[in-house]
């Protein structure tokens, strides 16, 4: 441990305190990454279910959605909805106000609604992508509408979304950095600090990068795994 | 009063585009009627079959099961649809299918293609469904496979697989299309022979199939299906031995 | 009715370029897609592995990092070279590496790696029945891709290929800090030079959801060509 | 080594040091004083717009020779870049709403659990962290005007800022006020050079100590500001 | 010496996973040859067609088409594979194929489909190809449904189809899976009718079939296969009349 507290205090930049500092952006990335994906991906499989509904008053208001957050920049959203909250009248005064005082949930509410908008066209796309055959199958077999959507095409939707998915978590892991933008200190908030107090652009950066890196692998090993499980049934192709 | 009558479809049209592919088809089933569908290829057997079942949407006619009148109405696009989902539901649990394609889940082994509906349709408890799947998977002769994908399994054994799947049901009416296409004449044997002891036992089936001699011997009446109508209709020793329709005999004439 | 304080051309300007970089890295990014997704389900190991290596990699670093990596990267590398040059023997010369072509082809790079994995994972549904016709027909290999396995796996890659599109649009911006003046860096400029952060949001998001309408419509149009034969459930 | 031709990289708008005109044209205070001393060195001047993420290591990749855009000097980027001798250094100062005005921003005690803005990773930024890092909230950000809207905004209590920005930004608003007097930071503002580039940086040194004897430098300041920033 | 033997496959096994599926199979296929696989389900019969063409590569044993020996190597993974795909392609286009579920191409008419491989394989001129293809439509009987894609087409039709694309390209080897599954009488008739024409003119053809009837008529070799291994193997009139298998014994003997 002593040589570990010597071996950092002869680096200028990696000391213990921007360790520290990297180690809370950590902590922070992971949270906000993590918490909303899975609240993305919870609340896109209602959304995918009724986007791909034929009845043109279920789908188009979730159309209208996922247009307008996958059609403009994060940033954008971002903005708005941390910056443009506090417009909102009163909301000063409201019992809110200590919550959305805070960027980290004004910033959550913007990642979730992008990813999910995402995450429900992928859905949407697998969902009736799935054999005719299996439906009718089900049907004949006198399922329910929402036994078969929970048993049949969803799971097997699930199966064929997964890659496009993958995509989507690690581009949610990527976009994340922007949080610094308003003023959250995630892994990208902390390196801009390090690089900014000792202008080392090349350390702070590849450091943060190699961590992306790590984080990155461990979710396309996830994936992988995932799909080695789930998709069993699909012969390999020759 | 008895009981209801299992299956009654009266003057069932069905149009694909402008194509008349049924032109009022009508039949009655009792408990414990076999009937055979017979005719040849393209004369809309497999789409009666489904429309039975409302898979299709006829574009007139009635369906009663077990007494039961199918509601239906117009939508908005002026399609004829079904009226009351729960209805149609609850109508097809009584129902079970085994399709001309299969149609096996792709992404459940064969065991789990066989308890789901049991399961999650009529709320069998877990143990019990597989209890019975694994006695129907011994009588089809496939129990050995039941942990293999449909893609892993050569045809005649996705077909038992199918079989199987529709007899965990335990439906009152059972629509077969063409159940023993794939199979050598051995296991034919054996799939009729569950066939029968099922009507035995008093459940109803509707079959479509191009083995005549099931049609003749297992059957209590036979339609022939011709362009969308029925040609020819009775008990089977009528409808073979002599039959009244000149395209009846045509079909039958032997042809090697 | 809404006030730009005249910097509306400029921003148009950019919303050229973002426009061109945009479909050239899509082009791109789709070309090296293809090959990636073959190389990932090919059996060939070594092809495999390279494929894999990209696919990895590239989406572990984030953009920024491999932006500034591989056009400052390359840059520095080339100048490592003129660099020795003058010191031993005064030569001072400099080879420019192009902003434009560098962001074109850094975006490009990037957003294969994710088109791979689209398309692989569409491949992998195309039902193997489909491809064995073509095999005992003797179709070779390049045929049955062209006329079997493209048609029918673009069904299903349609809606992450339209994913990684409407990302890739969003990350042309990136281009500006390797000195290129896009829409979204002209906008900023202007944000910052009027201190209105919001007003330069309006412009920006109408291009970005303008070229997304005409994003869906050329989806749907792919949408239904490529489900030619199918029927709808 | 003759320098015919020198090329300057600046980010815009960084109003009143640099900033475009809608036509495009750059204007600001370092946009004319970079111009005087090219003129100085009788070399073109070559103006390069470029984002401040890439403009170290644009410079180290050569795409130009010097970076003319209120670099502060500090140790660290000194090893990565050769500064010349500084040109200006203009105060910092807190603001705040006018209810503040009482606040004693010497003391750390008054600004106990304040939220206090600055933006990241400026000579700002190390003052309120050191001074005050332990007692107040300090939140970064990225540009002076997200920092301003949430001063308006409501979620910071205070904010310490290059003194020019704040004048232009925030007591434009009549219920905003700076507090307290200017206080100087930092060692100034230089332009930045690739190391091996001496005799450019020395050439630059040349010109700029003839530009700030000769009048020239106090004839541009004045065009932009009512105080001394001079070096 | 004459023309070279168009097939021979010499003891072909084939292993899934830890399942030996094929134990040995050898054939020899002259010009004009009829062979009629038969088997009871999950016997091997597909598998063994299909490691014919090597849509399974076999685990071990030789295929010799029309003279050429396809080599094998050992790949790095320790898998046996082709050696020279232009090798296999070639084979693959004198041999043509009709599968068990058809697979027919979900995204091409009916036209199409059966065009595709003699335009883009063989390299007909397209307007000669529609013509042959217009030909084989009306011969097996859906000229009308020309413009249809597979998926609306019944089952019956999908297989005629899939006879008329393995006809397309005048192969002289033949692989047929089942190819009168889905058929009623009256077309398997028609379809036997067309294979036999077939065989007099000197193309020579491996069926799998259930169809004893046509085992027993047109072939002049049936093949049994159980579990892997064949059986009985001979000429229709001694394998029916008077096998040696108790297994092809039980197998023939009449069900119901
Ligand atoms: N990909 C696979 N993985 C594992 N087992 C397989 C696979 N493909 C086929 N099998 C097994 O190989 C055996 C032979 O299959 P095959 O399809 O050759 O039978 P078949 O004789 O054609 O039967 P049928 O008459 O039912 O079509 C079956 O038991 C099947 O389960
Ligand atoms: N979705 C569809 N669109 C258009 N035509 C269809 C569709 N489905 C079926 N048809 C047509 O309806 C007719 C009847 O088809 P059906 O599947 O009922 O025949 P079948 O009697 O079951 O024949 P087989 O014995 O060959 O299975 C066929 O001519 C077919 O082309
Ligand atoms: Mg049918
Ligand atoms: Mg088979």
């Amino acid at each position: 441990m002593e040589s570990l507290t010597a071996l950092l205090n002869q680096n200028e930049i990696f000391n213990l305190q921007t360790l520290l500092h990297y180690w809370d952006g950590l902590v922070m990335t992971v949270q906000l990454v993590f918490i909303s994906l899975v609240v993305g991906a919870v609340i896109s499989v209602p959304l995918a279910i009724m986007r791909a509904s034929r009845n043109p008053w279920i789908s188009k208001p979730i159309w209208v959605y996922t247009y307008i957050f996958r059609g403009t920049p994060l940033l954008i959203q971002l903005y708005i909805i941390y910056y443009g909250v506090v417009y909102i009248e009163g909301i000063q005064d409201s019992m809110f106000w200590p919550v959305v005082k805070e960027a980290f949930y004004p910033c959550l509410l913007a990642f979730v609604l992008n990813t999910a908008a995402y995450t429900t066209e992928i859905l949407r796309g697998a969902i009736v992508t799935t054999p005719k055959g299996e439906i009718e199958a089900a049907k004949a077999y006198g399922m329910s509408w929402s036994t078969m959507t929970r048993r049949i095409v969803l799971p097997s939707a699930f199966r064929r979304a997964l890659p496009a998915y993958g995509n989507e978590v690690i581009f949610m892991l990527h976009a994340s950095a922007i949080a610094s933008v308003v003023t959250i200190v995630d892994l990208t908030g902390a390196a801009r600090d390090v690089y900014s107090q000792h202008y080392a652009p090349f350390e702070a950066y590849t450091f943060v990068a190699a961590i992306y890196l790590c984080l990155t692998f461990g979710l396309i090993y996830l994936f992988k795994y995932l799909e080695k499980k789930m998709l069993a049934h699909l012969r390999p192709l020759s | 009063m008895g009981e209801a009558t299992p299956l009654i479809v009266k003057d069932i049209h069905k149009t694909f585009n402008d194509l008349e592919v049924l032109k009022g088809i009508s039949l009655e089933a009792q408990k414990g009627d076999v009937i055979s569908m017979i005719g040849s290829s393209g004369s809309g057997k497999s789409t009666f079959l489904r429309c039975i079942n409302l898979l299709e949407t006829p574009t007139s006619g009635e369906i009663i099961v077990h007494g039961e009148n199918i509601d239906f109405k117009v939508d908005k696009r002026g399609e004829r649809v079904p009226a009351n989902n729960k209805q149609v539901e609850a109508m097809r649990s009584r129902l079970s299918m085994v399709f001309q394609g299969f149609n096996m889940w792709s992404h459940m082994t064969i065991m789990e293609n066989i308890i789901e509906a049991p399961v999650n349709v009529l709320g069998k408890p877990k143990k019990e469904a597989m209890e019975h799947a694994k006695e129907l998977l011994n009588k089809v002769g496939i129990y050995e496979r039941r942990d293999y994908y449909p893609s892993q399994m050569s045809g005649g054994q996705q077909q038992r697989a199918a079989i199987a799947r529709a007899l965990a049901m335990e439906p009152e009416v059972m629509l077969f299309d063409e159940p023993t296409s794939a199979l050598d004449p051995e296991l034919v044997g054996e799939v009729l022979k569950v066939m029968r002891s099922l009507a035995e036992e008093g459940r109803t089936m509707v079959v479509v199939t191009h083995e005549m001699a099931f049609a003749r011997d297992v059957s209590n009446q036979v339609i022939f299906l011709h362009q969308g109508k029925i040609e020819e209709q009775g008990h089977p020793s009528k409808v073979f031995e002599n039959p009244d329709s000149e395209r009846m005999k045509q079909f039958l004439a032997p042809k090697y | 009715m809404f006030d730009f304080h005249g910097y509306g051309p400029s921003i148009f300007q950019g919303a050229i370029l973002t426009i061109e970089i945009a479909f050239l890295s899509l082009f791109l990014a789709v070309s090296l897609g293809l090959l990636g997704a073959i190389a990932k389900i090919s059996k060939n190991r070594l092809a495999n592995a390279i494929a894999t290596a990209y696919t990895t990699l590239i989406r572990g670093v984030p953009d920024l990092v491999l932006m500034l990596l591989i056009f400052f990267g390359g840059q520095m590398l080339m100048n490592s070279f003129t660099d020795m040059l003058y010191d031993r023997f005064e030569i001072d010369i400099f080879i420019n590496i192009n902003e434009f072509i560098a962001g074109v082809v850094t975006i490009g790079f990037i957003f294969g790696a994710y088109m791979a994995e689209t398309f692989r994972g569409a491949f992998q549904s195309v039902d193997n029945g489909q491809i064995e016709a073509g095999k005992a027909y003797g179709m070779s290999q390049s045929q049955i891709f062209r006329r079997i396995m493209f048609p029918q796996m673009m069904r299903h890659a349609l809606p992450g290929l339209g994913n990684n599109w409407m990302v890739l649009l969003k990350t042309t911006a990136l281009v500006s800090i390797i000195g290129l003046a896009d829409m979204v860096r002209l906008a900023s400029e202007a944000a910052k030079a009027v201190h209105e952060p919001f007003t330069f949001f309006i412009p920006v998001a109408a291009v970005y959801l303008m070229l997304t309408a005409v994003s869906e419509i050329v989806m749907k149009r792919l949408e239904i060509r490529y489900s030619a034969g199918v029927v709808k459930g | 080594k003759d320098y015919k031709e020198v090329r300057l990289a600046v980010d815009v708008p960084y109003e009143p040091f640099e900033f475009k005109a809608p036509d495009g044209s750059l204007t600001g205070f370092e946009i004319d004083l970079g111009n005087a001393v090219c003129a100085e060195m009788q070399v073109k001047c070559e103006w390069v717009v470029q984002a401040w993420d890439g403009i170290i290591p644009g410079l180290l990749a050569r795409k130009y020779d010097a970076i003319f855009s209120s670099m502060s000097i500090n140790e660290d980027r000194k090893k990565k870049v050769l500064f010349s001798e500084p040109y200006y250094n203009t105060p910092s100062s807190w603001f705040g709403p006018n209810a503040s005005k009482s606040l004693d921003v010497a003391s750390k005690a008054s600004l106990k659990g304040k939220s206090v803005g600055v933006q990241r990773g400026t000579i700002q930024d190390k003052y309120v962290t050191d001074n005050f890092g332990d007692s107040v909230d300090v939140k970064r950000y990225t540009t002076a005007d997200d920092l301003v809207l949430d001063l308006k905004g409501g979620r910071l209590d205070l904010v310490f800022l290059d003194y020019p920005v704040g004048e232009n930004t925030i007591i434009k608003d009549e219920n905003f006020t700076a507090i307290s007097d200017t206080i100087q930071l930092g060692d100034g503002v230089a332009v930045a050079l690739r190391k091996r580039d001496k005799d450019l940086a020395a050439k630059f040194n040349k010109a700029l100590a003839k530009v700030k004897a000769n009048g020239t430098y106090e004839k541009i300041m004045n065009k932009y500001f009512t105080y001394n920033i001079k070096m």
